[in-house]
């Protein structure tokens, strides 16, 4: 089992999904987060100043999937998320070493 | 894009230079002595009796302005954080513009006078015989009001209007839709002195401020269409929830508030004891309008849906404008309670029929302001006059008035949609053909706070469901 | 779980049978003619000295409505952000009932006449003879005292209170604790007769308005018992800290704003030049004890403790209420130094008793309701009547007037505690046997907004310490 | 960190103390019989024209105490989220102080007789011949205008001054800054009496209040120095975005609402039906500087810029403070659209010279004030007197009335700025010297609010920027 | 040493914590996330209109853990955070290569 | 290629962003957490009475680098994110597989 995390565009995380859920949906979790990568600042503005945001707001996709399905998610999730301008995101793949479902208590790749 | 930019940069161009032009021609104005003689612009009259009025209008018409934030906080709050700075800087523009146009030419158009029984002539600018305390207090008066109706349209268009087409939008109603219906139904146009009953008849503006700012409203929403993720791809509508439920009920308890003194106000004299009546039916009504929507909401949904009571409070309000100063107490829970069905299913047909409202503005404003005007013509129960204590009374059909004052409050009905949705469609046609009202996709699923105005609502907060 | 939505499903078909119903015999009572002669709907007699107390009566009667969103935000500040919807339904809904039950039957059960010193029995639906313009203004003054006394409770039952149940209570405490405590110290009642002092004497509600809600939800807060957390496994209370410092404060200024209407506005008589004293006194009395609320939290946690202060400003104002008209401003300042103390003192001993009050409402409306009531007792100087410029003037035991007024205060002080505790407690314990007002353990812990009302009330945001 | 506990502790015991000894003197002044013969504290001379004055002033003497949470709700949104409690507590604490401490001494400094036209002597605790309704009622007005001055100063030092130290400066701004220059030229005091015009005029108090709110502000923002991170490395300034857009647009939305209040009341007499005009000039210019301040931001930025937007709309109500008694519409509309772009320039003036104002109330106050005062010399048009419909009226130099006035105005503002930065240095720099105002680095990084407060502003919220 | 994610229901956490309290209280890093898995999204309103929150919020708690204790902290977890309903979560486990204290420099297992 | 994951402090937050920039500014992703190590909780109050808040918030920062980096990355934010008193935060180091630029899908050590 791999875990892929991606980090995407907000705007993009209603596509991202959409493309999953076509692709067998996946469980998967969210989370809020800020990055910089190539990307630089966005400008914001206040009172008349401008001033730069160092980390735009992204969002963090981790699934959580069988070896065999990680090629197929991580390509469907670079062809929604992609816009091609710079601040598209990144994908990272970790090694899981085991998975329980806390309902049943089951153990390894079933519990996916 | 850049033919965009170039439209943008001309706009602020003519702005600015406006306002220059303006400031000089203001400075020319008062050289050639604006002061007329036949004028009182020191306010010598001051008796008790003048006084008290005075007092009573002008308390009234600081909690009429007081609604603007009552608007802004209900709208913001229905509608995503994402797009709260630019609810914010709508409302309070708005109500910048309608105040600077109305003074110049709205009032004018509007109380100057009459032409034809179309429209006034005279006053521009407030300056020589218009420099003059009654004029001055009335003036306030009607430019609240005009405020009023022009901040209802922000809801219905909110979260993908250009911040540039409601401005120029805010204009147009504030000079032109506003003051040229509101001469036909108390600057003494033709609705007025329709030959039906007193004439159409509006208390304090179901017609004239609401549905006006309902229906331009409807207007803007369709030209717009709807917001992205509204309606899935079978076309069935999608709640898109608001952002903070505590901005909205507070939008809701301040327009209560503030709507005692647009109701009550509109007597526009304190002798008129009446005004207890009034507030009193203004509450009872606001009060079962809200019950009845919370009560539908609970019947139709298994919860006690607080959005819909919220609105159910502004719907009650609306539809009792017009008739409360003509009817008794339990008709007013009566007018009410319908208003708060009527309501509900207005926002559950428009939504079927693929008209975004995200704050329900159509429905609350629009809809609920015809029923307001009608209402009269039923329940009107014959002991208060047109803005007098005297006969002739005004009489609906319940206390034995005939058909004839519904009627005149049914052409009234008619002429207001036609007015409003009419004039509303051009505007924002006009302005579509010229350079696109509609915010660009991206920036639509960013947030217009952003992209238009660079600031973000909420900064130092994290926020997930932004689309 | 069936049978609870067996009774819920009854309860939503009885509210909307009764609505119908309400709306058959209106219209009903409206065919009857129930226009009174004697009555004056139409408000003849505006002379410029009625006319400035119009105007004086229902500004403030503004005012005080404009307290209801200040509850809100208070006790919504005070709670958690996933309690929040509910809390603005509770407080929507509670001004909803009270006006319409009020106007129905509240008003006549306490000012329509009196049978034997106990209640009223004339006036249902204010037909007849009661419309009219001072009738109507008079219940208009009452219906938003009526509404604060209601409000109160929302914030010592908070968190935990079913949405229904909140409801019933809603409508008993609009139609019957109120009205009848009302009645005898405002409507001619018993307590007014007392033949001490000039009888038990409240200006603006102490007792009648705010003794009645702190011990309501005294009774309530008992019925419920503590909030899952406030205690841990050795008994030992915990603080659960409300989401919005902000909103709280925002509560307090509005709360603040709004009671100058409530104490000013008790003369009912504009005329009556001493409201200039009750506005400052009130101001004193609030100032005195946010700053001893401060300065004692400070002592006590070395913190300068927002939330007392907040708490303080309230219990400050509800203090000075029964006193305002009748003391000087060096006692106004006395008596709010007082009541911040007791405030702090009451938090912390219901807290160590085991009674859980979310937002301190029982400390700050109950006991400093009573000290209120007895405050005058001392402090009365005897230059103001029982609403009347004219002697006899309250005079209190500081100023030579001897025990009796003190002495009748005090008698009001166990009536109000043993009526307002013993019916609330009643009907919460009869709600509670009939269908359990509590919500369930789960729906505590997720929180009252979306089980009850289907909507989160900051969906956008993203929150953590939801428990 | 010992020493400074120390310091602690003893203000607090100081304060707790001298609460006590307050409490004992008042009670002994009490017994010694306060209400003399010649005063009337009962009201009796109640005709329907003082009625009418005194629901005038009382009604806007609320909406200006009103103005309170205006200030709160604007300087939290302008401010992060960390800092929130201790702005709240920091408003409410200012209002809190002022009402104290008007009342005890500030009122006989400013109002109590003239000794040598510098300051009044008589009239503490509003006791004997100052228990009288029109005094209390003009010791009310004049204490809601002082506190609006104290409040003024948080923002400018907001986010880094020590609560300690704001709760001092709110005593020493109440008891003697606003008071002594307030009787300069409110109380018949030497500026009211210059030679020039009718001496210097402040109609409602772009000096009296603003502009010595704004310069303490700007003393005290000196004195700390700027925010953690408010420059770079290289001096340039950088943007703190403010945590809640949708709260200082609120925020303003009160404000101006208040301000009705603000500058209308002022005439102290609802005879003077120049009131009409006064209302209609306040919102004249608010409008037009917030048009003006949006224009240029859009010009300067290529954004709509809220913030730019709602501290015009500040800056147009501080500038027509002064003069709105006085001018025509017309003129009020000059007058507000200069002060936009004064304020705009002012605000960048002051960031570029390292004064790091959070909130931009010295340019919205301070400047704008200065510009109210003078705008009259220009404006004035020679239809009202000092507070009085008869001649001699107050003549600027474009209605043909010469430069005296525009003198005497010159003068005043050379006063303000002296007297408010002179007197505000002072008062910071002491207590810098004593125990330093400014909050420690660590503390200001992590927001005020736990170091001082022990309550953060939201606790369920997930907030991040948080530096 | 592995790292412990536990995804659990937001109700649930107060007792999760007990019940770790209890079993010696590792440190733990507690994070705000939304997702799915099998469990369906959840129904709310809004002025009459239902809709589905995709992704209900949940809570993932990050233990670091020695390899010895990671059977036991996972027991805990999954035996106080059940209810037995869909929706109860997940829990994954993954290799950690190091770890350092900040404020001493430390590295590895004393550094837990 | 390795994940370094830091919980820090979040007044340090700045300090350490600007180390970073220095030593190269890789890229990075930033996540508002709560947490507790040996970290007692820390006190607040409301309302008068004091509570714990067990889990103080903190930053985490994660950032994938290569594995010759790492060292001096983690070098970095130890010296600016100390204080030297606990609840300094917590620096993990987890083995990657892989990394996706979703722009371009590039894949491994050139995507970082
Ligand atoms: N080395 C990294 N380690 C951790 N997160 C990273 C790294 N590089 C990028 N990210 C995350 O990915 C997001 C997108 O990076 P981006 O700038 O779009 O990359 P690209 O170089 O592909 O355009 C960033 O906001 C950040 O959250
Ligand atoms: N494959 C996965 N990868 C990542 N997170 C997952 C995965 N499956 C489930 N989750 C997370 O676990 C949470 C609980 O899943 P849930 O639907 O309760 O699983 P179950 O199938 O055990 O009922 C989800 O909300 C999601 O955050
Ligand atoms: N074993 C662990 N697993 C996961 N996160 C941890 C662990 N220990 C500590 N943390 C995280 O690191 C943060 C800092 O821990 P801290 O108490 O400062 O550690 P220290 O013992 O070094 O002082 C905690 O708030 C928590 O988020």
């Amino acid at each position: 089992m791999k875990k892929i995390e991606a980090i995407i565009r907000i705007e993009k995380f209603e596509e991202v999904k959409d493309a999953l859920k076509k692709a067998g949906y996946p469980g998967m979790t969210k989370t809020p987060v800020e990055g910089h990568g190539k990307q630089k600042g966005l400008k914001e503005q206040f009172r008349g100043t401008t001033f730069e945001v160092e980390f735009p707001p992204k969002i963090k996709l981790e699934i959580v999937a069988r070896d065999s399905e990680v090629n197929q998610i991580v390509d469907t999730i670079v062809t929604s998320a992609r816009t091609g301008e710079v601040g598209d995101g990144k994908i990272f793949i970790y090694p899981v070493e085991s998975v329980i479902r806390v309902r049943t208590g089951e153990k390894g790749e079933e519990a996916l | 894009m850049n033919l965009r930019s170039n439209v943008m940069r001309i706009v602020v161009r003519v702005g600015l230079t406006l306002s220059l032009v303006c400031l000089v021609w203001l400075a020319w104005a008062a050289m050639r002595g604006s002061i007329a003689l036949a004028a009182d612009p020191t306010g010598l009259g001051g008796t008790a009796d003048a006084a008290v009025d005075y007092v009573w209008i002008l308390v009234c018409a600081f909690l009429v302005m007081f609604m603007q934030p009552g608007f802004a906080m209900l709208e913001a709050g229905f509608c995503r954080a994402k797009n709260a700075t630019n609810l914010m800087t709508k409302n309070l523009m708005d109500y910048v513009t309608g105040s600077l146009v109305f003074f110049i030419i709205g009032y004018a158009i509007m109380m100057g006078g009459d032409w034809h029984g179309l429209w006034g002539t005279e006053g521009w600018l407030m300056l020589g015989d218009y420099y003059d305390v009654d004029k001055y207090l009335n003036m306030f008066w009607m430019l609240v009001f005009c405020a009023t109706a022009a901040t209802i349209v922000s809801g219905a268009v909110a979260e993908r209007l250009k911040f540039k087409a409601y401005f120029i939008y805010s204009i147009v109603v504030s000079a032109i839709i506003y003051p040229i219906y509101g001469h036909w139904v108390w600057g003494g146009g033709w609705l007025s002195q329709l030959p039906f009953g007193l004439g159409a008849v509006d208390f304090a503006g179901s017609g004239v401020v609401h549905a006006i700012g309902g229906f331009v409203g409807l207007a803007g929403a369709m030209v717009l269409g709807p917001r992205f993720g509204k309606y899935d791809r079978d076309g069935k509508p999608r709640a898109i929830p608001g952002h903070s439920i505590v901005l909205a009920a507070l939008g809701v308890f301040i327009l209560w508030f503030g709507w005692f003194g647009f109701n009550s106000g509109s007597t526009c004299n304190a002798h008129h004891l009446r005004i207890a009546v009034i507030a009193v039916n203004t509450n009872l009504a606001a009060a079962a309008a809200t019950l009845s929507a919370l009560l539908i909401a609970k019947w139709r949904t298994k919860k006690w849906d607080t959005g819909m009571a919220l609105n159910g409070a502004v719907a009650g309000l609306v539809a009792i404008t017009a008739p409360c100063a003509w009817v008794e107490g339990w008709a007013a829970i009566a007018i009410g309670l319908i208003a708060g069905g009527l309501m509900y299913a207005s926002v559950k047909f428009l939504e079927a029929k693929g008209i975004d409202d995200p704050v329900g503005a159509i429905s609350v404003h629009g809809t609920c302001g015809l029923w307001g005007l009608l209402s009269l013509g039923f329940f009107a129960d014959g002991t208060y006059g047109n803005y007098s204590v005297e006969a002739p009374y005004v009489t609906g059909l319940l206390y034995g008035g005939g058909g004839e004052q519904l009627l005149a409050q049914f052409i009234s009905c008619i002429v207001v949609f036609a007015w409003a949705f009419g004039t509303g469609y051009l505007t924002f046609k006009l302005m579509d053909k010229a350079f696109g009202v509609r915010i660009s996709p991206e920036e639509e699923l960013q947030g217009l706070d952003i992209p238009e105005h660079g600031t973000p609502a909420y900064p130092d907060f994290v926020t997930m469901r932004k689309s």
